[in-house]
């Protein structure tokens, strides 16, 4: 009885273990047949599996959106017909939701550092890991047979009765697609909450966690109690188009509000599930980067808890004018601000965490600063759109579109982009040429601004949203936003340029290139398959920095800076 | 052994709220039958929870897990019906 | 799969932090099923709060007495499967594989009773778009969907749960004594929660008076 | 206000809402000023490099965090009142509205006017007079959208949503549909126009309706034989069969079967027409056929007219 009860790893114990070839060989290293990557639980090849499947899906989505802004350079339908805009941009919202930004850094950044940031050898579930990847891989291609199959013209919100009973694109396939794309999400979660509860290595309490770590506990909450809801809903939407049982549809006594009060349950913390681990990656670039402890600690954290459970209370400020009650609207509008307010404490704590500090402005922190500056103008347009008089107005215009854009565009990708400049030499071994990072950060950064700022005016103006022909009014604010876009999805290609360049002539990065604190920068660059020779013990603090700023080691430390070093 | 006495004794008295909830629908409650009728369900699933998932050796933790799927879903019903029930009300 | 619980994972420290996280994933597993179920519920409970005169018209239509004798039936399942993982504990690893198949029978008698249910609302001409003789097109028909739909789901569970029981008389014979019983012990946690579902479902579809 | 980008406003609620999005903008950039401005300064005064005084670096603050999680909360709180002010006020027309029905049907709009004028996609109303739309779809979701008064509601099938204005300004403004509603959404707009009393007068007259909405109402409700359950007087004795009376009906509690008492309001006839079983009236057999996919919405509200006529005085 005592003996299965005690039996204890060989592995995590603490005297060293031998220092084999086998053990030092990295994990890109250790097998190269197509086999070894489909087959593998090892959570950094899952991670890196993930990464290329969602840049195929974020390239997908936006040749939908470059589609859709030529379409509206002009009032007239001239490059798309009315069906076929509608196919665009119901498969720009769907692709873009569900198959790059819901998995973006969790399941590629998350599944890669969570357990090297809190000592662990893998996640706790490695075969649920592929898993998750094979369904959502198995999604994704449901939803390109979406497309085959003439498109689905829904939006990529379902709202019925129009996509139950009265839409004739192929809706039935992509409510399959994401409904099985949302099991992928569901299995993300539980692998994270169990892994960040069970696996933490010695020392490494609550309190010394990184940040990355809490908003991807946060992020693995809403995972776990929002996505059911979603599946549940695609259900019941699917046996009404499919048996025509009535649940959404008014001539049965059925009540359409119903499918938008347990679609917007889950889809507005969807909306967190796409923030809060960026919010975490900046908080990891904004301590590096200034070289300083983390501002408000606790604050920081417990808002990214408080963001996941106050986040599942304010669904109804999506239906202010949906035919949803005033008393109740004026709950969720109450409800809305409140939920605003752990997201104003990370924006001033990041700002105060730059204050004394030893900043060195790279690419990992001009991405940071991107996303703080377009976050803020996010929120707070958000905040006006909790203001019931406003939202009566603004609904449905490209003022919401715009909204949106600037906190999962700006806020959301831009993180995205800059972990994947400061985890990049951990990743690959590499290091990449910094000033073209630099520049990279800066023309995302205009070319988003060009290009949704715009909106915002449309919007208040009285543009609707999904709206294909518009009067002529509006057409110098869409051709200025369609001149951003173009901008835009240049910006967006060329970190693949240098990044590429560096795997093969980038020189190798030492274990901590940017003189980070983190277990995960204590391993060698890429790490090995287990990912610890000895299980470390932690005895610090999350971000213990050298208190006399940045000593001389840590700098230069990129590939440019080495050049003239 | 306890245990097997334990659970004998849960699902006896698990039988006996089934019956206790079929009697009651043919009483003339009206319009309270429905808070007897859920609250006997809540009750069988309390001993189901607690005697037979073995909640009561669980840690907190384990409790949590079990709970929160419960609170969420009171938290979609209380704010769904907040709207469903207050719309017809005149502003 | 089977061989491989009870052997230490590489990222586990110990054997004991190992089972910890089995179970724990297993009642997060079971929170993702609570609120799928939450979301068929809240369809029910908004189709009573609209059309509640339609709603009770329709559950009295019900057959209440073989709902009830499936409950006891689901209950009775649920009681012999806490039996058999505390006989796993005990280490009586052939009273649990009687125990298991007693608990596996009650699940397909439950099932058994649950077709000769709807095949009894076929004949009543109470099924949408089969025989839908007695419904005419209202709140009626959405209620009986939602039944249908319900009760579906419930029943594709309750499969995948006798599935999952199925699972585990294979190992018992080698299966050296296992304190934890974890596989045992998830399969009853999954077997517990369809049961839970449907003492909800019971009253919800079958006593609306 | 008429800056170059901003919509026209034509109701005193247009400048409600403009003030109240005006003075928010304002605490909206105050409140995000600090960050900017401060975030550039450190950058410039703490770069790596540069002399500064980096001692006593603090790593936490529970007051100044406090303060600044609180302090924007409550004054956010303050535009919150207001705003939910304007929004109650605007959710509840006043009684000596005009009303004029709206039905929304995949990518047109139908008005009908009380005196039977009838339009397509064109609105025109009195300026000055407070008017209130009751609005229901043929099929999906709509909404109606009318920038110029800064409104938008939806429009749902098999209920009646409404929306209430007092426009301030002559002139011409832009009517659209704001929730998707399949291949043409884009298309399914129109104009509403903003009369005086004297030019909407003139133009009620040779909009050439014939027949008022409630008359139409009545000869729809002979054609389809309501008269045989209802019957044609006020008692509803004589008629075949036992029905509820339906003059002097609109506007008074009903007491249904299950007890409960309802107003028979629009929504309440809308069912008990289409639905008749969701409501049935206290003493009566739930015999009344269904009209679901008899009768569409135009009808409808015609029906309506024609009971709401009936509870002015006895049956004409």
């Amino acid at each position: 009885m005592t003996e299965a009860k005690s039996q204890v790893n060989p592995r995590m114990s603490q005297e060293a273990i031998p220092d084999t070839a086998e053990e030092r060989v990295s994990y890109l290293a250790e097998g190269h047949t197509l086999k070894s990557w489909l087959t593998t639980t090892d959570h950094k090849r899952i991670a890196i599996l993930f990464l290329l499947s969602i840049t195929f899906f974020f390239f997908c989505g936006g040749i939908a959106a470059a589609l859709i802004r030529l379409d509206l350079l002009t009032p007239a339908p001239d490059l798309l017909s009315n069906d076929g805009y509608n196919r665009a941009f119901s498969l720009h919202g769907i692709i873009m939701v569900w198959f790059f930004l819901i998995p973006s850094i969790p399941t590629t950044f998350g599944n890669f550092l969570i357990p090297l940031m809190i000592g662990a050898r893998d996640l706790a579930f490695p075969r649920l890991n592929l898993a998750s990847w094979y369904i959502f891989v198995l999604g994704g291609l449901a939803t390109l047979a979406t497309v085959v199959l003439g498109g689905v013209d829904t939006g990529w919100t379902f709202y019925t009765p129009f996509s139950s009973t009265y839409s004739n694109g192929a809706v039935f396939m992509a409510l399959t697609a994401v409904f099985i794309s949302g099991f992928s999400s569901i299995l993300t979660g539980i692998n994270f909450i169990v892994t960040v509860h069970k696996l933490r290595c010695p020392g490494m309490t609550w309190g010394r966690l990184p940040l990355f770590v809490w908003a991807h506990f946060a992020t693995a909450i809403i995972f776990v109690l929002a996505t059911p809801v979603l599946t549940i809903a695609l259900v019941l939407v699917a046996l009404e188009r499919v048996f025509g049982i009535g649940i959404f549809d008014p001539r049965l006594g059925g009540d359409p509000l119903l499918f938008q009060h347990l679609f917007w349950f889950y889809s507005h913390p969807a909306v967190y599930i796409m923030i809060l681990p960026a919010m975490g990656v900046v908080s990891e670039l904004i301590t590096n980067a200034a070289h300083k402890q983390i501002f408000g600690y606790w604050f920081v954290a417990g808002s990214a808890i408080a963001i996941a459970v106050i986040g599942f209370m304010v669904w109804g400020h999506h239906m202010f004018v949906s035919g949803q009650s005033a008393y109740a609207s004026a709950i969720f509008s109450f409800l809305s601000i409140v939920v605003a307010v752990p997201s104003a404490i990370k924006v001033y704590n990041w700002t105060a965490t730059l204050h004394k500090g030893d900043i060195v402005i790279d690419g990992p922190l001009l991405y940071a600063l991107g996303f703080i500056g377009l976050f803020t103008v996010g929120g707070l347009t958000g905040l006006m759109l909790a203001m019931l008089a406003i939202d009566v107005h603004v609904t449905d215009t490209y003022f919401v579109v715009a909204h949106f854009h600037f906190i999962m565009v700006g806020g959301s990708v831009s993180a995205f982009f800059g972990a994947l400049h400061f985890w990049w030499p951990k990743v690959t071994g590499r290091l990449y040429n910094d000033v073209w990072a630099r520049l990279s950060a800066i023309l995302i950064f205009c070319g988003f601004v060009m290009t949704f700022a715009p909106q915002f005016l449309l919007g208040y103006e009285g543009m609707p949203r999904r709206y294909h022909v518009y009067p002529a009014v509006f057409q110098p604010l869409n051709v200025m936003s369609s001149v951003g876009a173009s901008i835009l999805a240049v910006a967006y290609l060329l970190p693949f340029t240098y990044l590429f360049w560096s795997l093969r002539y980038g020189k190798p990065a030492g274990p901590n290139p940017w003189g980070a604190t983190g277990l995960e920068w204590t391993t060698p660059s890429p790490p090995p398959k287990h990912n610890f020779e000895t299980v470390p013990i932690v005895d610090k603090q999350a971000y213990c920095y050298p208190v006399g700023g940045r000593g001389e080691q840590s700098r230069p430390r990129t590939q440019k800076a080495d050049d003239d070093g | 052994m306890k245990a097997v006495r334990t659970i004998l004794l849960a699902w006896a008295a698990l039988l006996a709220l089934l019956a206790l909830t079929v009697a009651a629908s043919f009483a003339p409650l009206g319009r309270v039958l429905p808070y007897v009728s859920y609250g006997i369900a809540i009750a069988k699933t309390a001993i189901v929870a607690w005697i037979f998932m073995d909640l009561r050796k669980r840690d907190g933790l384990q409790r949590i897990a079990v709970g929160a799927g419960v609170v969420w879903l009171a938290i979609l019903f209380v704010l769904m019906f907040g709207d469903i029930l207050t719309r017809g009300w005149p502003s | 799969m089977m061989g491989e619980v009870g052997r230490l994972q590489p990222q586990f420290p110990t054997l004991a932090r190992q089972r910890e996280a089995d179970h724990f994933g297993m009642l997060i597993f079971l929170t993702t099923e609570v609120l799928i179920f939450g979301g068929l519920f809240a369809a029910l409970f908004v189709l009573r709060a609209e059309h509640g005169a339609e709603y009770v018209k329709s559950s009295k239509a019900m057959h209440l007495w073989l709902g009830g004798l499936n409950t006891a039936v689901l209950l009775t399942s649920s009681a012999v499967v806490a039996l058999m993982v505390e006989a796993v504990k005990a280490g009586g690893a052939r009273l649990a594989k009687w125990l298991l198949s007693g608990a596996i029978a009650l699940g397909l008698m439950f099932l058994a009773i649950k077709f000769t249910e709807y095949g009894l609302e076929y004949r009543d001409g109470l099924v949408p778009h089969l025989s839908p003789r007695n419904l005419h097109g209202g709140p009626d028909t959405l209620f009986m969907d939602l039944y249908f739909a319900a009760t579906g789901l419930h029943a594709l569970h309750v499969t995948a749960g006798l599935a999952l029981l199925a699972s585990l008389i294979w190992p018992f014979g080698a299966a050296p004594r296992d304190s934890s019983a974890v596989l045992a012990g998830n399969a009853a946690l999954y077997w517990h929660l369809v049961d839970v579902i449907w003492v909800f479902l019971y009253p919800t579809l079958y006593l609306a008076r | 206000m008429n800056l170059y980008f901003w919509p026209p406003q034509a109701s005193l609620h247009a400048e409600h809402v403009d003030w109240l999005i005006g003075t928010f903008g304002l605490l909206v950039a105050l409140l995000a000023a600090p960050v900017f401005i401060l975030s550039a300064i450190y950058l410039v005064r703490f770069r790596y490099g540069r002399k500064a005084d980096r001692s006593q670096r603090e790593a936490g603050n529970v007051w100044l965090e406090t303060s600044w999680a609180v302090i924007p909360f409550l004054l956010v709180m303050g535009f919150y009142v207001w705003s939910t002010r304007i929004f109650l006020d605007q959710q509840s027309p006043p009684d000596n509205a005009l009303t004029i029905d709206v039905i929304a049907k995949q990518w047109m709009w139908k008005f009908q006017h009380a005196g039977g004028q009838r339009e397509i996609n064109e609105l025109h109303v009195p300026v000055g007079r407070a008017i209130r739309l009751t609005m229901t779809s043929q099929d999906v979701i709509h909404s109606l959208y009318l920038p110029a008064l800064r409104i938008k509601q939806d429009v749902l099938p098999g209920r009646y949503t409404q929306e209430w204005f007092t426009a301030t300004d002559t002139g011409t403004f832009p009517l659209r549909c704001a929730e998707y509603c399949g291949t043409d959404h884009s298309v399914m707009g129109g104009r509403l126009i903003v009369q005086t009393p004297a030019d909407f007068a003139r133009w009620q007259a040779q909009a050439g309706a014939d027949r008022s909405l409630a008359q139409r109402g009545h000869e729809l409700f002979d054609r389809l034989g309501c008269a045989g359950c209802h019957g044609g007087n006020a008692q509803g004795q004589d008629a075949a069969v036992r029905a509820p009376p339906l003059a002097g009906l609109y506007g008074k509690p009903v007491p249904l079967a299950d007890g409960s008492i309802v107003r028979a309001d629009d929504q309440y006839i809308h069912d008990a027409i289409m639905l008749p079983n969701k409501q049935v009236a206290a003493g009566y057999k739930p015999i009344m056929p269904p009209y679901g996919n008899v009768l569409d919405e135009e009808q409808v509200t015609q029906l309506e007219a024609y009971i709401r006529s009936l509870g002015a005085g006895g049956g004409t």
